[in-house]
C-alpha cells in the first residue's frame, strides 16, 4: 500500500515536472508544477520531513506558484488567448540534459554512500526549532535579512522609472 | 629576542603608503609628511636593532618564521646579522634623508612617494629575508617602482633609462630565479637560507649541470645576476645613464643602496651557499676588480656631465669592494691560513659598502644642489664657484676629499684594507689596482677645479648658497664619513664576528678546492 | 522503494527536467519554474540524505533556507522579468540579446 | 719631565692646531680679527710646549730616550691596528722645528696676508697644516703616518690653491696633490709588503721581524724602495720633482713652512724614521736619487729669474742632500741638515716674501699691474731700503753656501763626508761625492746671484725705488729670530767649535742599527764619517769659495757677462732655463695621451660597448621579434592559423551562430562541457 502510494507520488510529480517543462502553454506549466510541489510534499512525508512537507505546501504553493502565475498575468495579454510560448534547441538540449542524467546515475548507483540506522525522530518541528534558534541563528538571521533586502530589491526593481 | 621589529621595519614603508593614498592629491605637504615620518620611525627602528644587537654572536639575530606557502616550503623568514645589518641602517638613513631630497618634485608628488615607499619596502626586504622565495619577491618588488620612478621623474633620457636599467636588471633577475629553482631542486626543496646553508655544498657534490659542475653553473647565474646590481665591469653600463637621468633622491638611493644589494646578494648567497666556488672563481673576481677601478676611473676622468663622473666613480669603488672580497680566500690552507688578510680584505669590501652608501649619497645629493640652481651639470660650465657658494664648494671638496679616498674620512679605510688584505693573495691586480688611488684623486681634483676654481663665471655669480634642508640632507652623511673615517672601530665590531663565520665557511672549503 | 538511491535518482530526475527547462524555455517565467523545479531536486537530497543519515536534522534546516532562499529569489527574478517586459515589451530570453555578437 | 708628561705634551702639540682649525673653519669669520689670534694662540703655545719638552731633553741627557703609547683603533680579530706616538729625541727636535717655523709663518702672514678675502679659511688651513705634520712626527707605525702625510698632501693643496682664482694657482695645487700621490702609491705598497710580511705596522715590531730575518731580500729592497717612493714625491726628487716649483703660486709664507718645515721635510723625516729597513740596494737607489736630485735642481736654479723659483729649486736641491745622506747612511746628518735647513731656508723665503711684498706694494701705488714683482730683473739695490732683510737674508745664504760660522757648514759637511766615506768603502759609486760637491758649488754660486741680483748694484726699476720700503716687524720679527738660529752656536752648545759639528746634536741625537743583516752598523758609519770630515771639510770650503767668487765676478762686479755667458752655452743654458722641459715633456708624453686614452676610453664604454653591443642585445632582440613577428603574422597567422580560420569560417558559418547571445545557448555547453570532463575524468 505504501509501495504503491510511494510510486504514484514519484509519478505525478515527475510527470507533472515534465508538462512543466516541456507544455506549450504558460497557464498550464504553472498547474503542472503546482503537482510537482505537492509531489515533492508528498515524498517529505515518506522521508519523516512532516514540517518541511508543511513549509513546501505553504511557501512553493501559497506563495512562490503565486507570485509565478501573477508574473505570467503582468507579463502577458490575459485576452490573447494563446499564452503560449516555444522552446529552442531542444533536440541538443535535451541530449545534453541525458548526459548530465546518465552522469547523476551512474554516480548515485556507484557512490557507497554512507549509511546510519535509521532512528525514528521523536518530533522534528520542535528539533528544527531548537536548531533554528541555537545552531543556526546567524543563518538565521542572514536568511531574514536576505528576505528583507530582497523584498526591497524586488519593489526597487519592478518599480517604473518616470 | 622575541620580536617582529623586523617585519616592521619592513612593512611600516607600507602602511605609509597605505596612508598616502587616502590622502588626496593635492595634500603635498601632508604626503610628504608622511613619508617623512614612515622612513623616520623605520629609520629609528633601525638604530634600535643596532642598540640591542649582540656584537659577539656571528649568526642571525632577532630572526622571525611564519609559515607562507607550506605546500612549496615557502616560509616568512626574517633576521639580521653584521653583514645585513649596517645595509639596513644605511637603507633607514638614506630613505630618511632621500624624502628631504625629493622634497621639490614637483609634479604627481603622490605617485612618486608611494612608490618611493614601495621601493623602501622592497629593500628592506631583501636585506632582511632568509627565505630565497621572500628575497626573490623582494628583489623584484624592488625593480618596479625604480622603474617609474626613473621612467617618470626622471630626465630627458628618463624612459630609454629605465626601459635599460629594468631589462638590464630583470635579465639578472632571470638568470637568479633559475639558480634559485636549481638550488631548490636539488637541495631538497627548500628556499630556506639557512637550511641551504648547511645542505647545498653536499647536495651539490658531484651534481652535473650539461656537462659541468651544478655548483660552478649556479654560482655563475647567481653572480652575473647580483654583478649586473653592482655593477661588474662588462654589466655596467646601465649605471651611468640611470643614476644620470634618475631624480636625485633616487639617484642617491640606486647608488647608496641598490648597488650594495648586489654586493649583499654574492656575500650572503655565493659565499655562503657555494663557498666552494669562490675558491675557483676569487681571481676571476679579483680581475674584474681591477678592471672597474682602471676602466671606471678612466671613464670619469673623461666625462663632462658632473653626475656621470659621480655614476662613474661608483664604478671606480666598487672595483676596490671586489678585490677586498677576493681577498677571503686568503684564509684558506692554501694560502697559509693567513686570516688576518681575509679578514682585512672581506671587512674592508663591507666597510666600503657602507662607505660607498654614504659618500656617494653624498655626491649625488650636492649634484642635485648644483643641478637646481644652475639646471644643467656640465663641468666645464661652471667656474669659480668657491667664490660665490664657499659652504657648498666646503662640503663638495670633503666629499671629494671623501671619494678619492683621503685618510681621516671613512672611504680610505675601507679602501686600505681592501688593498691590504688582496695583497697577499694577489699581489699583481693590487698592484696595478692601485693606480686607481691616482686616478681617483685626478678626476675628482680636476672636476673640482674645474668647477670651482679660477675665475668666476658671471652667470652664476647670484647663485644662492645651500639652503637648511639642502644641508640637513647632507651633514649627517658627512658626519658619518669624518666619524667613522677617524674611529671606524665601532662599525668593524658590528660586522667582525659575522665576516669572521664568513671567512671560515669559504676556508673550511679550500681543502676539496683544488679537487674541485 | 525505501533506499537512498531511489530518492537519489528521483532527484536526478527532477533536476535533469529542471535543467532541460532553464535551458530551452524561451519564456522567462518558465525559466523560473525550471529553476523552482531544480531548488526542489536539491531540496529532496537534502532531506533524503538526512533521513539516511541517522535521521540528521542539519539537512531539515538546509532545506528551510534554499526554500527561503527559493522565495527570495522569485520574488526578486520576477521583479526583473517585469522590469524587462516594461523596457524591452517581451519577456522572452532569447529576444534580449544585448550579449549577441 | 715624566714620561705621561711628555705624552701629554705630544698630545697637545698635535691637537692644538686642529682644534685651531676647527674654530676657524666653523666661526673664524665671525671673530674679530678674522680670528687670527685663535691660530697664532694655538701655534705659539705649541711653541712653548715644544720648547719645553726639548729643554727637558736638553736637561734629561738621554740618547735612547724613547716613548711609545697607543691604542686600538680597529679590531677584528686577527687582524687589528693599533695607533700610536713615538716620542724619542728626533722627535722632541722635529716637533719643536715645526712648531717654530710654523709660529713664524703664522706671524709673518699677519701682513703678508692682511686684508685678504679668506683671511681666516687661510689660518684655518695653517692649522690643518701643522697638525698633518705633527701627525707624522709622532706617528710611530705606518698607517698613521700615511693618514698623516695624505693629510699634509691636502693641506698643501688646499694652500698652494689659496688664491684659486688664479688658474695657474689652481693647477699648481692640483698638481702638487697628484704627483704626490704617485709617491703615495709606491708608499702604499710598500706597507701592504711589509704588513703581508709581517702583520704589524709599528716602526719597532717592523724593526725586529727584520733583524730576526722575517723579512728581507728582494721583498725587502721593494718595500724599501717603494716607501721611498713615497719620499720622494712628498720632497719632491727627481722625477717627481715637478710640483714644487708650481707650488710656489701660494702665498709666500705657506712657501716657508712647506719648505722649511713641514710638506718636503716629511719624506726626509720618513726616511730618517724608517732608515734601519732599508736594503742596501734600496740605500743605493735612494743614494743615486738623492744626489741626481740635489746637482739636477742645481742646474737648474742658476737660470732662473723669478726670485721665488730659485729659492724652489735649491729647496729641491738641498733635499737631494739630505736624502743622499740616508742613502750612504749618515741619516742622521741628513736630519741635522734637514734642521739646520729649515731654518735658514725658511728665512730666505720670508726674505724673498718681504722683498716681494715691498715690491707689490711699489708697483701697486704705481698702478703697474704688468710688471713682476717676483722677477729679479726688476730688483736691485735693495741693500739700503732694507737692511734687517738684506742682513737676515744674507746671513741664510751664507749658511746655504756652507760658509763656516754658520749652521749649513757644519751639516753640510757632515753629508759631504758621508758621501766621500760611503764612497771610499765602494769605489765604485764615485759619482756620489761628485753629486754632492758639485751641488755645494753651484748652490753658493747661485744663492749669492740671487743676493747680488735683488740687493746690489743698480736698481733696475728706478721709478720704484723710491717706494720701496723695509717691511714691518710681524715680517722682521721672524727674519732676525730665524737668521740668528742660522748661527753655528745654536748647534753646536754647550761647545764652541765653529769646525766641529760636535754639540748637543751629535750627542742626543745618535743613530740606530740598520735592522737589516749585512748594513754596516751606526758606529761603523760614525766612524767613517770622522773619518773623512777633514777632507770633506776643505773640499767643501774650496767648492763653497769657488761658487761665490764666480757669482761675485759675475753678478757683482760684472767682469764676466751672464749674457754672454748664457750664448755661448746656449743649448745648456736652453735646458736649465726650461728646467730640462720636464712639465712640457710630462704633458706631452704621459697627460695628454692619457687623456687621450681616457678619453677614448670611455668612448668606447659609451659609443661604442654601450650603444653597439649591450643595445645590440637590444636591436637583436627586436630584430628577432621582427621576424617572429613576420613569422607569425605572415607565416603563422596568415597561413596557417587563418588557412584554418578560413576553412573554418565556411563551416563556422554555422558555429558563429554559437555566439548567440543567448544565455541558454552558452548554458548549454557549459554543461556540456561538465558531461565531456566527467567523461574524459572517468576513463
Amino acid at each position: 500500500m505504501a509501495d504503491l502510494a510511494f510510486w504514484m507520488i514519484v509519478l505525478l510529480t515527475l510527470v507533472s515536472a515534465a508538462i512543466v517543462v516541456l507544455n506549450r502553454n504558460l497557464v498550464y506549466s504553472a498547474i503542472a508544477l503546482l503537482f510537482t510541489f505537492f509531489g515533492v510534499a508528498g515524498l517529505y512525508v515518506f522521508l519523516w520531513a512532516d514540517f518541511l512537507a508543511g513549509v513546501q505546501v505553504i511557501i512553493y504553493v501559497g506563495g512562490i506558484l503565486v507570485l509565478i502565475i501573477f508574473g505570467i498575468m503582468l507579463t502577458n495579454r490575459i485576452t490573447s488567448v494563446n499564452i503560449s510560448h516555444t522552446s529552442v534547441q531542444k533536440s541538443m538540449g535535451g541530449l545534453v540534459v541525458l548526459g548530465i542524467l546518465s552522469v547523476l546515475g551512474i554516480m548515485i548507483f556507484n557512490t557507497p554512500w554512507l549509511q546510519t540506522e535509521f532512528v525514528e525522530p521523536v518530533q522534528t518541528t520542535a528539533t528544527i526549532g531548537t536548531l533554528l534558534m541555537m545552531d543556526y541563528l546567524l543563518p538565521f538571521e542572514v536568511a531574514s535579512l536576505l528576505l528583507l533586502a530582497a523584498l526591497m530589491g524586488a519593489a526597487m526593481l519592478s518599480r517604473r522609472n518616470e | 629576542m622575541d620580536t617582529s621589529i623586523l617585519s616592521w621595519i619592513i612593512w611600516i614603508p607600507v602602511i605609509g603608503m597605505g596612508a598616502i593614498a587616502l590622502i588626496p592629491r593635492e595634500k603635498v605637504q601632508a604626503i610628504k609628511m608622511v613619508t617623512a615620518v614612515a622612513t623616520g620611525i623605520q629609520f629609528l627602528a633601525t638604530i634600535g636593532l643596532w642598540t640591542r644587537f649582540d656584537l659577539s654572536n656571528g649568526g642571525f639575530q632577532y630572526m622571525e618564521r611564519a609559515e607562507w606557502i607550506p605546500s612549496f616550503n615557502i616560509t616568512y623568514i626574517l633576521g639580521v646579522d653584521g653583514l645585513s645589518l649596517p645595509m639596513v641602517i644605511l637603507t633607514g638613513l638614506l630613505f630618511f634623508l632621500g624624502t628631504f631630497v625629493s622634497w621639490n618634485i614637483d609634479r604627481a608628488q603622490k605617485g612618486y612617494f608611494a612608490l618611493y615607499l614601495l621601493l623602501n619596502t622592497g629593500v628592506m626586504g631583501v636585506f632582511l629575508s632568509l627565505d630565497f622565495f621572500l628575497f626573490y619577491v623582494f628583489w623584484e618588488v624592488m625593480l618596479l617602482p625604480m622603474y617609474f620612478l626613473i621612467g617618470m621623474w626622471g630626465g630627458p633620457q628618463r624612459e630609454y633609462a629605465a626601459i635599460k636599467f629594468f631589462l638590464y636588471t630583470l635579465f639578472g633577475s632571470v638568470l637568479m630565479l633559475i639558480a634559485i629553482l636549481a638550488l631548490y631542486f636539488t637541495c631538497g626543496r627548500t628556499f630556506d637560507m639557512l637550511l641551504l646553508m648547511q645542505t647545498a655544498p653536499t647536495a651539490l657534490d658531484g651534481v652535473m649541470f650539461w656537462g659541468m659542475s651544478a655548483i660552478k653553473v649556479i654560482w655563475v647565474m647567481l653572480f652575473i645576476g647580483f654583478a649586473i646590481k653592482v655593477p661588474v665591469f662588462p654589466f655596467h653600463t646601465w649605471l651611468p645613464l640611470a643614476h644620470v637621468e634618475a631624480p636625485t633622491a633616487i639617484s642617491v638611493i640606486l647608488a647608496g643602496i641598490l648597488l650594495k644589494l648586489g654586493v649583499y646578494g654574492i656575500l650572503r648567497i655565493n659565499y655562503t651557499m657555494l663557498p666552494v666556488a669562490v675558491w675557483w672563481f676569487a681571481g676571476a673576481l679579483a680581475l674584474l676588480g681591477l678592471i672597474n677601478v682602471i676602466w671606471g676611473a678612466m671613464c670619469a676622468l673623461a666625462q663632462k656631465d658632473l653626475k656621470k663622473l659621480v655614476a662613474y666613480s661608483s664604478v671606480n669603488h666598487m672595483g676596490y669592494l671586489l678585490i677586498g672580497m677576493a681577498a677571503v680566500i686568503a684564509a684558506g690552507e692554501a694560502n697559509g691560513n693567513n686570516l688576518l688578510a681575509a679578514q682585512a680584505g672581506l671587512g674592508g669590501a663591507v666597510f666600503q659598502m657602507f662607505n660607498h652608501g654614504t659618500i656617494s649619497a653624498m655626491l649625488f645629493i650636492l649634484v642635485g644642489v648644483i643641478y637646481d640652481r644652475a639646471h644643467h651639470r656640465d663641468i666645464e660650465g661652471f667656474g669659480g664657484l668657491a667664490t660665490s657658494m664657499p659652504i657648498y664648494s666646503g662640503i663638495v671638496a670633503v666629499a671629494f676629499f671623501a671619494g678619492l679616498g683621503l685618510p681621516g674620512l671613512s672611504g680610505f679605510i675601507s679602501e686600505a684594507m681592501c688593498f691590504i688584505g688582496a695583497f697577499p693573495v694577489f699581489k699583481a691586480i693590487v698592484i696595478a689596482s692601485t693606480l686607481g688611488i691616482l686616478l681617483n684623486a685626478a678626476y675628482f681634483l680636476w672636476a673640482f677645479q674645474r668647477m670651482f676654481m679660477g675665475e668666476l663665471n658671471d652667470k652664476y655669480k647670484n647663485l644662492p648658497e645651500i639652503n637648511k634642508m639642502e644641508l640637513f640632507t647632507v651633514v649627517p652623511l658627512l658626519v658619518i664619513t669624518v666619524f667613522f673615517g677617524i674611529y671606524p672601530r665601532p662599525f668593524l665590531d658590528l660586522i667582525s664576528s659575522t665576516m669572521n663565520v664568513i671567512i671560515d665557511t669559504v676556508a673550511n672549503m679550500g681543502g676539496i678546492a683544488g679537487v674541485f | 522503494m525505501d533506499s537512498l538511491n531511489t530518492y537519489l535518482f528521483i532527484a536526478a530526475i527532477l533536476f535533469s527536467l529542471g535543467l532541460f527547462g532553464v535551458i530551452t524555455r524561451r519564456n522567462g517565467v518558465a525559466v523560473l519554474m525550471g529553476i523552482e523545479l531544480i531548488l526542489n531536486a536539491a531540496n529532496l537530497n537534502f532531506i533524503a540524505f538526512a533521513k539516511f543519515g541517522g535521521m540528521n536534522m542539519s539537512g531539515h534546516i538546509f532545506a528551510l533556507f534554499v526554500i527561503i532562499m527559493a522565495a527570495a529569489e522569485a520574488a526578486v527574478a520576477l521583479a526583473i522579468i517585469i522590469n524587462m517586459y516594461n523596457n524591452f515589451k517581451t519577456i522572452n530570453v532569447d529576444d534580449v540579446q544585448e550579449l549577441r555578437q | 719631565m715624566t714620561g705621561n708628561m711628555i705624552m701629554d705634551y705630544s698630545l697637545l702639540i698635535l691637537f692644538l692646531p686642529l682644534v685651531a682649525f676647527l674654530i676657524q673653519i666653523f666661526i673664524g669669520k665671525r671673530l674679530p680679527r678674522q680670528g687670527d689670534w685663535v691660530a697664532i694662540g694655538a701655534v705659539v703655545t705649541t711653541l712653548i710646549l715644544s720648547i719645553a719638552m726639548f729643554t727637558s731633553m736638553l736637561i734629561g741627557h738621554e740618547p735612547h730616550f724613547a716613548q711609545e703609547a697607543s691604542f686600538t683603533w680597529l679590531d677584528m680579530g686577527a687582524f687589528h691596528i693599533e695607533l700610536g706616538f713615538l716620542v724619542d729625541n728626533i722627535t722632541i727636535t722635529m716637533l719643536l722645528v715645526v712648531a717654530l717655523i710654523s709660529t713664524m709663518t703664522h706671524i709673518f702672514s699677519i701682513k703678508y696676508l692682511e686684508g685678504d678675502i679668506r683671511y681666516s679659511r687661510y689660518y684655518a688651513y695653517l692649522g690643518l697644516f701643522t697638525f698633518s705634520m705633527n701627525g707624522i712626527v709622532l706617528a710611530n707605525n705606518l698607517i698613521s703616518m700615511y693618514m698623516f702625510w695624505e693629510l699634509v698632501g691636502v693641506s698643501s693643496y688646499l694652500l698652494i690653491g689659496h688664491w684659486f682664482e688664479k688658474d695657474s694657482a689652481a693647477d699648481a695645487a692640483k698638481k702638487a696633490f697628484l704627483v704626490n700621490r704617485v709617491g703615495d702609491i709606491g708608499f702604499f705598497i710598500g706597507i701592504m709588503l711589509i704588513f703581508s710580511t709581517l702583520g704589524t705596522f709599528v716602526f719597532s715590531e717592523i724593526f725586529e721581524g727584520i733583524s730576526a730575518g722575517k723579512m728581507g731580500g728582494s721583498i725587502l729592497t721593494f718595500a724599501g724602495v717603494g716607501l721611498f717612493l713615497g719620499a720622494m714625491g712628498k720632497s719632491s726628487q727627481f722625477p717627481l720633482h715637478i710640483w714644487l716649483p708650481d707650488a710656489m703660486e701660494g702665498p709666500t709664507p705657506v712657501s716657508a713652512l712647506m719648505h722649511a718645515a713641514t710638506m718636503v721635510a716629511a719624506g726626509v723625516y720618513l726616511c730618517v724614521r724608517l732608515f734601519p729597513l732599508f736594503t742596501p740596494d734600496a740605500l743605493l737607489v735612494i743614494a743615486y736619487v738623492g744626489g741626481f736630485t740635489a746637482l739636477f735642481a742645481a742646474t737648474i736654479a742658476i737660470t732662473q729669474n723669478d726670485i721665488k723659483k730659485v729659492l724652489a729649486y735649491s729647496t729641491v736641491s738641498q733635499l737631494g742632500y739630505m736624502i743622499l745622506s740616508v742613502g750612504t747612511g749618515a741619516y742622521i746628518a741628513g736630519f741635522f741638515h734637514l734642521v739646520t735647513h729649515a731654518m735658514f731656508k725658511a728665512c730666505l723665503f720670508y726674505g724673498s716674501g718681504s722683498v716681494i711684498h715691498a715690491m707689490h706694494h711699489a708697483l701697486h701705488k704705481k698702478h703697474d699691474h704688468e710688471a713682476d714683482p717676483q722677477d729679479m730683473r726688476n730688483m736691485g739695490g735693495f741693500k739700503d731700503k732694507m737692511p734687517i732683510t738684506y742682513w737676515a737674508m744674507l746671513i741664510s745664504t751664507l749658511a746655504i753656501s756652507g760658509v763656516p760660522l754658520f749652521s749649513g757648514f757644519l751639516s753640510k759637511d757632515a753629508i759631504l763626508a758621508g758621501t766621500l766615506s760611503f764612497a771610499s768603502h765602494h769605489p765604485g759609486h764615485f759619482l756620489l761625492p761628485v753629486f754632492g760637491f758639485g751641488a755645494a758649488a753651484i748652490t753658493a754660486f747661485y744663492m749669492f746671484r740671487l743676493i747680488f741680483m735683488t740687493f746690489h748694484g743698480k736698481p733696475q726699476m728706478e721709478e720704484l725705488y723710491d717706494d720701496i720700503h723695509e717691511s714691518p716687524k710681524e715680517m722682521t720679527f721672524p727674519l732676525i729670530v730665524l737668521s740668528s738660529l742660522s748661527i753655528f752656536i745654536f748647534y753646536t752648545l754647550p761647545y764652541f767649535n765653529p769646525f766641529s759639528d760636535h754639540g748637543w746634536f751629535s750627542e742626543l741625537i745618535v743613530a740606530s742599527d740598520a735592522a737589516v743583516p749585512g748594513n754596516p752598523s751606526a758606529h761603523h758609519i760614525a766612524e767613517g764619517i770622522h773619518h773623512a770630515h777633514y777632507t770633506a771639510m776643505a773640499l767643501s770650503l774650496f767648492v763653497a769659495a769657488v761658487g761665490i767668487f764666480l757669482s761675485w765676478t759675475f753678478y757683482f762686479k760684472k767682469k764676466l757677462s751672464a749674457d754672454e755667458w748664457a750664448g755661448k752655452l746656449k743649448p745648456m743654458y736652453a735646458l736649465s732655463f726650461n728646467k730640462y722641459f720636464f712639465d712640457e715633456n710630462y704633458n706631452r708624453f704621459i697627460y695628454q695621451p692619457f687623456l687621450k686614452l681616457s678619453a677614448l676610453v670611455a668612448h668606447i664604454d659609451w659609443d661604442l660597448y654601450d650603444k653597439y653591443f649591450i643595445n645590440g642585445f637590444g636591436r637583436v632582440g627586436k630584430i628577432i621579434s621582427f621576424f617572429t613577428g613576420r613569422m607569425d603574422y605572415d607565416g603563422l597567422d596568415q597561413t596557417i592559423v587563418d588557412g584554418i580560420g578560413r576553412s573554418a569560417r565556411q563551416a563556422g558559418g554555422v558555429l558563429k551562430f554559437l555566439q548567440t547571445g543567448r544565455l541558454q545557448t552558452y548554458m548549454l555547453f557549459a554543461l556540456l562541457g561538465v558531461v565531456v570532463i566527467v567523461l574524459i575524468q572517468s576513463f
